[in-house]
């Protein structure tokens, strides 16, 4: 199947609830594994986080933007925020790196993101904003491996 | 949404349920964090039996947690997360720390009293 | 509070059951009564399935954009297509009035999403698109009236 | 989803659930015309107890076979809608045959006769 939605909303915490609600009945087509469904859910969740807090740091009036297509079983999805970008991509992208540890965030957000999906790239640019690029395979659907 | 429940000799249990994100986390972590500072934590359960969904942030606020134990040495167990949550703390090196059991097990490794309901 | 998103989608029918979904999760922290919850849902429906169906005729290839916006307890949304537009908007808003019946449309959609909201302003022009504008204002939050 | 039973006496129960808006009538509506246009069906009651939600649509394809019935002088009972549901009838005109009561007791109204399961 084929299908395409953009999903813009301001860069307020709640609204990581409305992505993932989004992004989730967006791919429910598909008819996804409960494994496949969670760690699309988490990706959507760390990439949209970032925006918000990292991105905007929860300004309430900026907008994060995703968008996202279906082609046959593939998904790909880009979350674009036009906030303050990353100082080093490659060292933001190592395991446990994080700029906010008084906030505890993990600095697992872009490990989960590389794990889970099949595919990730990041472009950011200081002052200008982030834009993250995924892609993620669905298994075929085979009549034992589905919930229904 | 956390209930947590202070249990003897220490152990403090905290059942999550619904989805813990950035979100949810900045919602629950001054409970969670006065509940562990009242009286001596030794340790604390986390019991992720119901929670349905759990990003990061999750890591971060058990992280946390752990943190503020380190002082009294304290343990800390977390219970019953779905494949994927299972991952993250894979990633995260908690892998050690994660049990597949019930919470009166747990109790039983840490070396508190099982009380019956 | 304040909040704001849009959500553009394919003009496919699946994309009812998205819209729906979004737009629910995006008032979901007004706390509305069941009641308001699913006339809300219901006036989304009606909007968006007729920018669907009558304004892109499901082309499968067209966008359909939804926009909201809460201020307090009261939610703005414009649904917007750059689809056919309507032809008579006086006549398409009457009960019963539909240029589908073969399609079994009841052309009750207006008369709901009229009944169903705080105020309704519709703007189409021939071959240009249609919107349809809403308000629905919610009840302030009290103990009894809610199913927490 | 629709779930459709022949009852005796030229009755058939169509039984709703999940969402039922215009992509999911179109999905529906020819397993439910067949299923009326099999046998002689002189009644059909709608069971939408387990219907979670419903927009004009729905009211589209209850007419619609409210108009197959015509030729034979059929009877339709719509059972259980929400509230909302409920004002959608009301709007249409179809509040008359909205009835909040058991399959059995529709069965009885409609003079069939009513079977133990
Ligand atoms: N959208 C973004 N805008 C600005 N900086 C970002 C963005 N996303 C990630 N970063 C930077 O990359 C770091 C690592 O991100 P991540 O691995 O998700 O961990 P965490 O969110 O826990 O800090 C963040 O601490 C932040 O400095
Ligand atoms: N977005 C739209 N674009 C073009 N025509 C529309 C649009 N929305 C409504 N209409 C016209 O108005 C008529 C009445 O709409 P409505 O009351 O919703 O009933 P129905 O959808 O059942 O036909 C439709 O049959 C159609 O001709």
């Amino acid at each position: 199947m084929k299908n395409e939605m953009t999903l813009s909303f301001l860069a307020i915490e709640q609204n990581e609830a409305l992505a993932r609600m989004a992004l989730t009945c967006f791919i429910a087509p598909l008819d996804p594994t409960l494994d496949e469904l969670s760690e699309f859910k988490t990706i959507v969740s760390e990439a949209v986080t970032n925006a918000i807090i990292h991105g905007y740091e929860c300004d309430g009036k900026s907008m994060v933007k995703v968008h996202a297509t279906i082609d046959d079983r593939s998904v790909k999805m880009t979350v674009t925020d036009e906030g303050m970008g990353i100082f080093d991509i490659e060292q933001a992208m190592e395991p446990m790196f994080t700029t906010k540890p008084q906030m505890e965030r993990s600095g697992m957000g872009f490990t989960i993101m590389e794990s889970f999906s099949d595919g990730i790239r990041v472009d950011s640019t200081l002052g200008n904003g982030t834009i993250v690029t995924f892609e993620k395979n669905f298994s075929p659907v085979t009549e034992v491996s589905r919930m229904r | 949404m956390a209930t947590i429940t202070q249990l003897e000799n220490g152990i403090v249990l905290i059942t999550l349920a619904g989805e813990l994100d950035n979100h949810e986390a900045n919602q629950i972590r001054e409970e969670v964090s006065t509940a562990i500072f009242t009286g001596k934590t030794r340790a604390i359960i986390w019991d992720l039996y119901q929670l349905g969904f759990m990003d990061s942030a999750g890591i971060g606020l058990i992280l946390g947690r752990m943190r503020d134990l380190v002082p009294v040495n304290g343990e800390t167990l977390i219970l019953n997360p779905s494949p994927t949550m299972q991952k993250l703390f894979q990633f995260s090196g908690l892998g050690e720390v994660v049990r597949i059991c019930t919470v009166e097990e747990a109790i039983d490794e840490i070396g508190g009293v099982v009380h019956e309901k």
